[in-house]
């Protein structure tokens, strides 16, 4: 018992004197008053530069689209992995069967679901959202379906191997989308610097390639997160 | 433009696909051969083959006239091991011994520093597997204790190197002028300084004989010849230490019992000779260093051979175990009684000569008779041996196998050569290409020959007693070995912080950053 | 004005993070945890980044909650 | 918005304290999730300024937030979920395999 | 013109094509990796051969300018890691063809992952890009470890990720004051930047990026993973770790520090000698740790730390001579290690266990590969002609030409150290019975071509290096220039 | 008739997109259509099977959306009365309560129209649906102030209100 | 225009007497049911009165539109939490003082129904 | 202004509310506290979309509502049960 109390104060002292540290070196960091060039020339040019209004997903998708193509292969991996981690045999969970009226409700919810996740993923360029958020209400939407009708419910439609195939293919087409850029005779994820119409901004149709980049990572991303939850809740 | 060691180097490459061991066997002794008579062949004092190791220029072949002749009795002594171990030698250890015997040859001949230092480390890890085996497990710990020590030494010599190139550039293998420290501790260790020497007893004593009479030639001569080359001090220093050397090598032999690790520590005491001819600045000490440890290499082979001999006959090696044995192995007596004389330094035997020449040489009172006491000492270590093994009547065990034709003709081949160098001292002139103004038969150096035997027989009598053999065992903890466990026992400490608890781990590389801020902030 | 929200909110924002560390059930920490997303996604809306904000919205405050729960679920059970 | 910074401090610091103390991996796995969640409370504060608006320029604005941090938190968010979700597929497998959750209990490797 | 990205996207299409190509049929999985792999070793030898034409080389993606843009650079620094990296990714393919028996698809695909991160983390110019590579290779890294689905796999797997997380936490917390601080995130324009803070601003930045980048190549109290997650793995994986993952982390780290901070910085304010004395006593705690241990992957674990110690040390004098001292030692040991690995793979098929003790005998059934086993000890320990006397040459030369003795001496005694443990494996190898019945649960096995094939190429080119160090050196002696002199680095992009 | 179903679906999504993108530019008009079409198909065919569908009333009569906007202040006020009462409760010092869980038998026949039913009692402040028995078609609902024992009384009370109209919405 | 002003202000003070109540109810009331109908119920008219407000307040506009999305997005889900919760709730046994429990039988009698 | 203040006011709520997350006796109560919580704060999100008076940020209201449902249903399937023992298979 005493042991432990010791490592309880140790631990303490430890971390208390790590976050001064931290706010030290916060403080004294953010009181440089730092040069903002480059968001400067983001929010300055980024509009007419890239086409897309929201000049973040012009930053994801254009600017820095070669994190995005990381971030990609994080959840991609990350799907891969918990899919080969997780057990085929799973013993039963805890939990409640839901009524018909839960489930007739979600059955009335899940199509306006897929309106929203598809505008979300539609207009990345233009509000907030994008392929990420708009991947994941498709993955909620998967594992709405997992939990009001059950596991085999779903696989019956669609299996983790279905899914996974989705998932390469949504990734295989972002990459492709970089290609594009190598094509038209600039580098890899190039879109709108090499000519590839970038649209009047603030239209559904401008961006240049990001609206297909979105609809690739959103296939990506909804299919992989939903091969985790499968894998996750994986019960027969 | 090969270096003499090269042939059996080579020989050892060939031994991987040669399989039969008569094969074996005769490419061995054809590469001794040839690298004897590249020996007398190339040209010396010329750099003959370069390599390169980064930017440096190494020099692969340098034959100078010590390095030759130090050469040729490695050489003639592995002929004659060959001779003497025909019967014993086995398909594996012909090849080792290639290695070994190959590389102590080529470090004689390599002019620089790395290239020393790879042969000096080839050397260790020939030795050592020499020394392995699979099967027993007191051979497994002696090559292990073995290979231990002498890669500090390496390790050792190798800083000394770096140190010296570090300061002049060079590599060149020639007295440093930074690190003497570290080569002088590399290089007590191959030659068993006292106080380093606990390897010689340790593994000359648990080893095959045949082996043992391989090793003992080469691995603490090798430390001599680099103690020649390397170190050069101002003053005689190092000669008092070789006295030490002397003395205590015989100190600790007297009261042993057993063969081989009597022979052995016998080899720290004539090292001692050595060094003290070494150490000093006089060019006839230092021939007769030189020389001694030429006729060193011949009488201590003589003498493993004959323990050998006596362990394959009898199967005991003990003292306390052996006697009266002079009628049952007459040829082996007779070895042993020459070998004895020579080791006394006995007028006309092989070591009278360089001990001669070392004595000439030296110039301190002191130095002299402190060398006629450790000349008394080996005589009546030796005395002790022949009596307790051959004369004594206390047991008289069975000779269960008979030695193969073989054997004896290496102890005869070595005991007719022995004879022919003794008596001979312009061959060595001629050899050492010196002509030394020293009386080797007046008889005033006879008598400073005869007398320390004398008056070892004359003590033997009395001092009987106290030297009796005694069964013993040949493992002891030293001080090397408890230095080590006392490391595993820290090593131990260590494993088991390791506790696999992930809290644990985590509050480490925390504190390991907070450490890291602390510092900075303090420091500041 | 907004800082007083702001401040309320970081209040909440760590006295939420607090019960899901230092809540004695591993289910409170668990749907604790949502809140404090919920907060954090206020605090972003607050700091203008509607993007980062919908993000932390869906990932956090929903998919990981739901990952917990799975999890939990899987392990040790409600008790 | 220097008001955001002791919070991320002390919410950085509470989480590994959590980390370094409680005993149930899921716990810990809170402990870690919390971390990240600061470190993106930190990017939406580094890339405030005041009066600024969101990045979304559908007309001109006079001061706009840095979108940059933005951009960032959004991967390090998905980065940090797929790893969270990583971790819970491992608790779940030692959990089969140890049929303990508590991490102290959990150390067949050691030494 | 687009090589360096195709050395990131070959091995990306790779990863996402995989699950197509399985989908359809199992067969095409390995034509698959093993194209990809030849194509990325291509791309690779390609580079260090026309080193001094095509290098250094940079390339920004999208097409933007070079300060908005994440830029890919290779520059003869980046040759280091791809050094090893020419040698590793075909080589550790060819082995797991054989070991790798479930799931093989997914095998791969975490493999080309741990490439893709492998590459970009080298390539990349841009910090923030940096941890998203950072982290691709450390999540394949987590499930490689976990892969072969053991209790004690799984464990280390999870020890590995916490730490890890932990870790990642303070590398991003870095990567963001760096930001704040200078406003940009490209490596190339920081440093100019970055010299207005206090120093203990920068001091605590350079202890983040230690921290977080320091788990990953296990410097000694944050090793702790390293053993752990050696055991239950793949061979693949054990090879691939020490000679290429760990290997990048650090060396990813001394671009950090020595090109955003520069050498003075670190210098005057006694970074240089932190990480020194650092490194030092990995190595001793290293090489003390690892003799006590009993099982070979473990040990070998322990010994991958002290060798690490090597290369800090090298690396932290700060000195031309020192930085491609480590640099040789890096893609040395990658070589040694990894031969060591492969070897003990083929060992574990006879033997059936890692247990040194359950090992014995071995000597008589595979002695090749005993012998390849025992050259790479004697390697390592820097027994020359072997090439760990050349790397152990070139540290204690640049250290002693930096005026550091002490250090210097440590190495030698690291060195020794390190025998003892060796030997015990030596040792163990090469006992046996002498009653061929009391042979130990070893058996003998057939070894396949594939499995012969990484272990006796990696010893060839140990033995070749050893000889002929220069092919090394003549590849990596330009690396200074572009991580002591951070002028070189930033002219590779803005300067032109 | 499934076409009938996925268009007149995808015609509420539609308009259910224009609330969301609130802009009548061609382009985003045509992709609405486009996406409402597939997220009907999507959504009635390829996720929902086994007994769920969407919705069976479909399309609706132009009764039926008649009826709904008449439904929904009927609705209202009911739940404002609730809501009233309920605060009544929360608010008085003493709790005044009699809760209970009741029965309540319910005539609709599809389990479409009793999830409407449930979750219209549900959102009626004071009423919680707890369960429902499809086979008996009734509803347990947990009642805060429960006024009336015989399950026949309580339906009036309760469900009566939402059926009459519920029936008509989906005729 | 005042009128807009007016009907806003009060729907926006009665959401937040909702809210309120909520509060309180959650505070003050014995059991988990109780509780429920408060927080799925008040709640949610005190969203939606607060919601409606800002609609008013706010005009027609691409915001008020979405609000209107929200709100119908409200009032369908809320119903359903409420009843998953509180089936649950009963299910696990978590049960108040009750007047009358009608659903004891059909416990015991055929409790799975799907 | 006005709207800052209700802003103020369902904080206020939303921290009272926090007493039941606290201290609920059990889950079940924990999770209405949540869903309670959570609504208060959407309500907040949406006042505070309408203050800065951009569509957007109410987009970011409809997810967070749209996960807040998923989380909550997610919750009541999996904590709303009875045993372990009871528990059969589906």
């Amino acid at each position: 018992m005493k042991k432990i109390n010791f490592d309880k104060v140790f631990s303490f002292i430890l971390v208390s004197l790590l976050g001064l540290f931290i706010m030290k070196v916060l403080y004294s960091v953010a009181g440089e008053e730092a040069a903002r060039f480059t968001a400067d020339h983001y929010i300055s040019y980024g509009v007419d530069e890239t086409g897309a209004i929201n000049i973040i997903t012009a930053i994801l998708f254009d600017y820095r689209a070669f994190d995005t193509l990381g971030e990609a292969t994080v959840i991609f991996t990350a799907a891969s992995v918990v899919a080969l981690l997780l057990p085929r045999h799973e013993a039963s969970m805890l939990k409640t069967e839901f009524t018909p009226v839960v489930q007739q409700s979600i059955a009335f919810i899940l199509p306006f679901l897929w309106i929203i996740s598809i505008f979300l993923i539609s207009y990345g360029h233009l509000s907030p959202g994008g392929g990420f958020s708009g991947g994941v209400i498709i993955s909620a939407m998967s594992i709405l379906i997992i939990f009001t009708y059950g596991y085999r419910y779903m696989t019956r439609r669609f299996n983790v191997k279905k899914l996974s195939l989705i998932e390469d293919i949504g990734a295989l087409a972002f990459l492709t989308i970089g290609l594009a850029g190598i094509i038209a005779g600039g580098t890899f994820l190039a879109n709108s610097q090499v000519g590839i119409y970038p649209g009047p901004p603030g239209e559904l149709l401008s961006g240049g390639l990001m609206p297909l980049s979105n609809f690739a990572v959103a296939a990506k991303v909804g299919t992989g997160l939903s091969v985790i939850f499968l894998s996750l809740a994986r019960e027969d | 433009m090969l270096n003499p060691g090269f042939p059996l180097l080579l020989a050892a490459l060939l031994g991987l696909i040669l399989k039969a061991r008569k094969i074996r066997y005769f490419l061995t002794a054809g590469a001794l051969i040839i690298s004897l008579i590249l020996m007398f062949a190339l040209p010396q004092d010329k750099i003959l083959t370069t390599a390169s190791f980064f930017d440096l220029e190494l020099i692969l072949n340098y034959i100078s006239l010590t390095s030759r002749n130090i050469g040729l009795i490695f050489g003639l002594f592995a002929l004659l091991v060959l001779v003497y171990g025909y019967s014993l030698l086995s398909l594996a250890s012909l090849n080792l011994l290639n290695i070994f015997v190959g590389s102590s040859i080529a470090i004689l001949f390599v002019g620089d520093y790395i290239s020393f230092f790879f042969f000096w480390e080839l050397i260790s890890v020939a030795a050592f597997f020499l020394i392995y085996d699979k099967v027993e497990e007191k051979l497994r710990y002696t090559a292990e204790y073995y290979i231990i020590i002498h890669v500090l030494g390496g390790l050792s010599l190798l800083f000394g190197i770096l140190l010296n190139y570090n300061f002049t550039g060079e590599i060149i293998l020639a007295p440093p002028e930074a690190g003497l420290l570290f080569f002088i501790f590399g290089i007590a260790i191959k030659l068993g300084f006292l106080g380093f020497h606990v390897w010689i007893p340790k593994t000359y004593a648990a080893i095959p004989f045949q082996l043992a009479v391989l090793m003992a030639a080469y691995t603490s001569k090798v430390g001599v010849y680099a103690l020649y080359r390397i170190v050069e001090l101002e003053t005689n220093i190092v000669a008092y230490f070789g006295l030490l050397n002397a003395l205590g090598g015989i100190l600790l032999a007297i009261f042993h019992s057993h063969l081989r690790i009597i022979i052995s520590y016998s080899i720290i005491s004539q090292i001692g000779y050595m060094i003290v001819g070494i150490g000093l600045s006089s060019q006839i000490a230092v021939t007769g260093g030189l020389f001694h440890l030429i006729n060193h290499i011949l009488y201590k082979g003589l003498l493993f051979m004959m323990a050998g001999t006596i362990c394959y006959s009898t199967g005991f090696e003990n003292l306390s175990d052996l006697g009266n044995l002079w009628k049952k192995t007459p040829l082996t007596f007779l070895a042993g009684i020459i070998a004895t004389l020579s080791i006394a330094g006995f007028p006309f035997f092989n070591g009278y000569l360089s001990k001669a020449l070392i004595k000439a040489g030296i110039d301190s009172q002191l130095l002299y008779y402190g060398l006629q006491l450790a000349g008394v000492g080996t005589s009546l270590l030796f005395i002790k041996v022949l009596y307790f093994a051959f004369l004594s009547k206390n047991n008289d065990p069975d000779i269960v196998k008979i030695p193969p034709l073989s054997m004896k003709l290496g102890m005869v081949l070595i005991s007719a050569f022995m004879m022919l160098t003794a008596w001979n001292p312009a061959a060595v002139e001629r050899l050492f290409q010196i002509s030394p103004d020293v009386a080797y038969f007046s008889s005033s150096s006879i008598l400073s020959g005869v007398l320390p035997f004398i008056t070892a027989l004359l003590l033997f009598p009395l001092l009987k007693k106290y030297i009796s053999p005694h069964p013993e065992k040949v493992f002891q903890r030293d001080f090397f070995s408890k230095l080590g466990y006392s490391f595993i026992n820290l090593d131990k400490k260590i494993s088991q912080i390791h506790s696999g608890d992930l809290i644990r781990y985590l509050s480490w590389s925390l504190l390991a950053l907070l450490v890291l801020l602390l510092i900075f902030l303090l420091a500041g | 004005m907004i800082e007083i929200i702001l401040m309320l909110l970081i209040l909440l924002l760590v006295v939420s993070a607090a019960i899901a560390l230092f809540s004695k059930k591993l289910l409170n920490s668990i749907i604790t945890l949502s809140i404090f997303s919920a907060l954090l996604v206020i605090i972003l809306i607050i700091f203008q980044a509607p993007d980062l904000a919908l993000a932390e919205a869906v990932i956090a405050a929903g998919i990981t909650t739901s990952f917990f729960i799975i999890t939990i679920n899987k392990t040790e059970g409600v008790n | 918005m220097i008001l955001v910074f002791p919070a991320i401090a002390i919410l950085i610091s509470m989480g590994i304290y959590a980390v370094l103390t409680q005993k149930n991996m899921i716990r810990i796995i809170i402990g870690i999730s919390i971390v990240e969640s600061a470190i993106i409370l930190l990017l939406g504060a580094i890339s405030y300024i005041p009066d600024g608006v969101a990045p979304i320029l559908d007309q001109p604005y006079d001061t706009v937030v840095d979108p940059l941090p933005q951009a960032l938190g959004l991967t390090a968010v998905v980065i940090n979920a797929s790893t969270t979700a990583i971790m819970l597929a491992l608790v779940i497998k030692l959990y089969n395999r140890y049929q303990t959750l508590d991490i102290h209990e959990i150390r067949k490797l050691r030494g | 013109m687009h090589l360096p990205i195709l050395l990131i996207l070959i091995p990306l299409f790779t990863v996402f094509s995989l699950g197509l190509f399985a989908f359809f049929s199992k067969k095409y999985i390995i034509p698959l990796v093993f194209t990809s792999s030849l194509a990325s070793t291509a791309i690779i030898f390609y580079f260090i051969f026309n080193r001094e034409t095509r290098l250094p080389f940079s390339y920004n993606l999208g097409s933007w300018q070079p300060d908005l843009a994440i830029n890919i650079l290779v520059d003869h620094y980046t040759l280091v890691i791809f050094a090893a990296m020419g040698l590793m990714i075909l080589l550790s393919v060819i082995y797991s063809l054989t070991e790798i028996t479930r799931n093989k698809a997914k095998f791969y695909l975490l493999l080309n992952v741990l490439f893709v991160g492998i590459a970009g983390m080298v390539m990349t110019a841009d910090l923030f890009n940096f941890y998203v590579f950072f982290e691709i290779t450390s999540i394949s890294s987590y499930a490689l470890v976990a892969y072969n689905d053991k209790d004690i796999s799984l464990e280390a797997a999870f020890k590995y990720l916490m730490l890890g997380t932990v870790s990642a936490v303070f590398l991003l917390l870095a990567i963001i004051l760096t930001y704040m601080a200078t406003g940009t995130l490209n490596m190339v324009l920081i440093p100019e930047r970055l010299g207005n803070l206090p120093v203990l601003t920068r001091q605590i930045l350079i202890a983040f990026y230690l921290i977080g980048l320091g788990v990953k190549f296990a410097i000694v109290p944050l090793h702790t993973w390293l053993p752990d997650a050696y055991v239950g793995v793949p061979i693949t994986y054990n090879v691939l770790s020490s000679a290429l993952i760990i290997k990048t982390q650090f060396f990813v780290l001394m671009r950090i520090l020595y090109i955003l901070f520069g050498l003075n910085f670190l210098q005057d304010n006694m970074i240089t000698t932190i990480l020194l004395v650092w490194g030092i006593f990995s190595m001793l705690f290293g090489h003390a740790a690892a003799f006590q241990q009993n099982n070979l992957k473990r040990l070998l674990g322990y010994s991958t730390i002290a060798q690490m110690g090597y290369v800090i040390i090298a690396f932290s004098l700060g000195t031309p001579a020192g930085i491609v001292a480590g640099s040789f030692h890096m893609v040395n040991h990658g070589i040694m290690k990894g031969a060591v690995f492969f070897a003990a793979g083929n060992l574990h098929k006879a033997a059936g266990s890692y247990q040194l003790n359950k090992m014995q005998g071995l000597a008589d059934i595979m002695p090749k590969t005993s012998l390849i086993f025992v050259l790479l000890l004697l390697s390592m320990v820097g027994i020359p002609p072997l090439s760990g006397f050349a790397s152990k040459w070139l540290i204690l030369e640049a250290a002693l030409e930096a005026g550091y003795l002490l250090p210097g001496f440590m190495i030698i005694l690291g060195s020794f150290l390190s025998l003892g443990y060796y030997l015990s494996i030596i040792i163990n190898i090469y006992t046996g019975e002498k009653d061929l019945s009391k042979k130990s649960s070893a058996r003998a096995v057939g070894l396949k071509i594939n499995e012969i094939l990484p272990a006796a190429a990696l010893t060839a080119v140990c033995i070749i290096l050893g000889l002929y160090p220069a092919i090394l050196t003549g590849l990596i002696d330009r690396a200074p220039e572009f991580l002591l002199e951070q002028l070189n680095y930033i002219n590779i992009i803005i300067g032109g | 008739m499934k076409v009938k179903e996925i268009l007149s679906l995808s015609l509420i999504l539609f308009i259910f997109w224009l609330g969301l993108t609130a802009s009548l530019e061609p382009q985003e008009l045509i992709v609405g259509a486009v996406i409402s079409l597939f997220a009907a198909y999507f959504s009635t065919q390829v996720l929902l099977g086994r007994g769920m569908s969407w919705g069976e009333g479909f399309p609706p009569t132009f009764r039926g959306v008649l009826f709904t906007f008449y439904y929904f202040p009927i609705y209202l006020w009911y739940e404002i009365k609730a809501h009233l009462q309920v605060i009544y409760i929360i608010l008085h010092p003493r709790l005044p309560m009699k809760p209970g869980i009741v029965k309540v038998p319910t005539d609709l026949d599809s389990n479409y129209r009793i999830t409407g039913l449930a979750n219209s009692i549900t959102m009626t402040p004071g009423t919680l649906t707890v369960d429902i028995d499809e086979e008996e078609a009734l509803l347990y609902i947990h009642w805060i102030e429960v006024e009336a024992r015989d399950p026949y009384e309580i339906r009036e009370a309760l469900a009566v209100p939402f059926e009459k109209y519920l029936r008509r919405i989906h005729e | 225009m005042i009128i807009q002003d007016i009907l806003a202000g009060f729907l926006m003070i009665s959401g937040v007497i909702f809210f309120l109540t909520t509060a309180i109810a959650l505070l003050r009331f014995p059991d988990f049911f109780s509780r429920m109908h408060a927080a799925s119920k008040c709640l949610v008219g005190g969203g939606i009165s607060i919601i409606f407000g800002l609609i008013i307040q706010e005009g027609i506009s691409p915001l008020s539109l979405r609000l209107l999305l929200l709100i119908i997005f409200l009032l369908i889900t809320t119903p359903v939490v409420g009843h998953a919760l509180t089936r649950s709730a009963y299910q696990y046994g978590y049960l108040g003082e009750m007047v009358q429990d009608d659903m004891k039988d059909m416990k015991t009698g055929n409790d799975s129904n799907d | 202004m006005q709207l800052t203040v209700l802003i103020l006011i369902v904080l206020f709520c939303a921290a009272i509310s926090f007493y039941r997350l606290l201290s609920g006796p059990h889950v079940l109560d924990r999770i209405a506290a949540i869903n309670a919580i959570g609504i208060m704060l959407l309500t907040v999100l949406v006042i505070l979309g309408s203050l800065y008076g951009r569509a957007l940020f109410i987009d970011v209201a409809l997810v967070y509502g749209v996960l807040l449902f998923v989380d909550v249903l997610v919750m009541a399937k999996y904590f709303g049960s009875p045993d372990k023992s009871e528990e059969g298979n589906q």
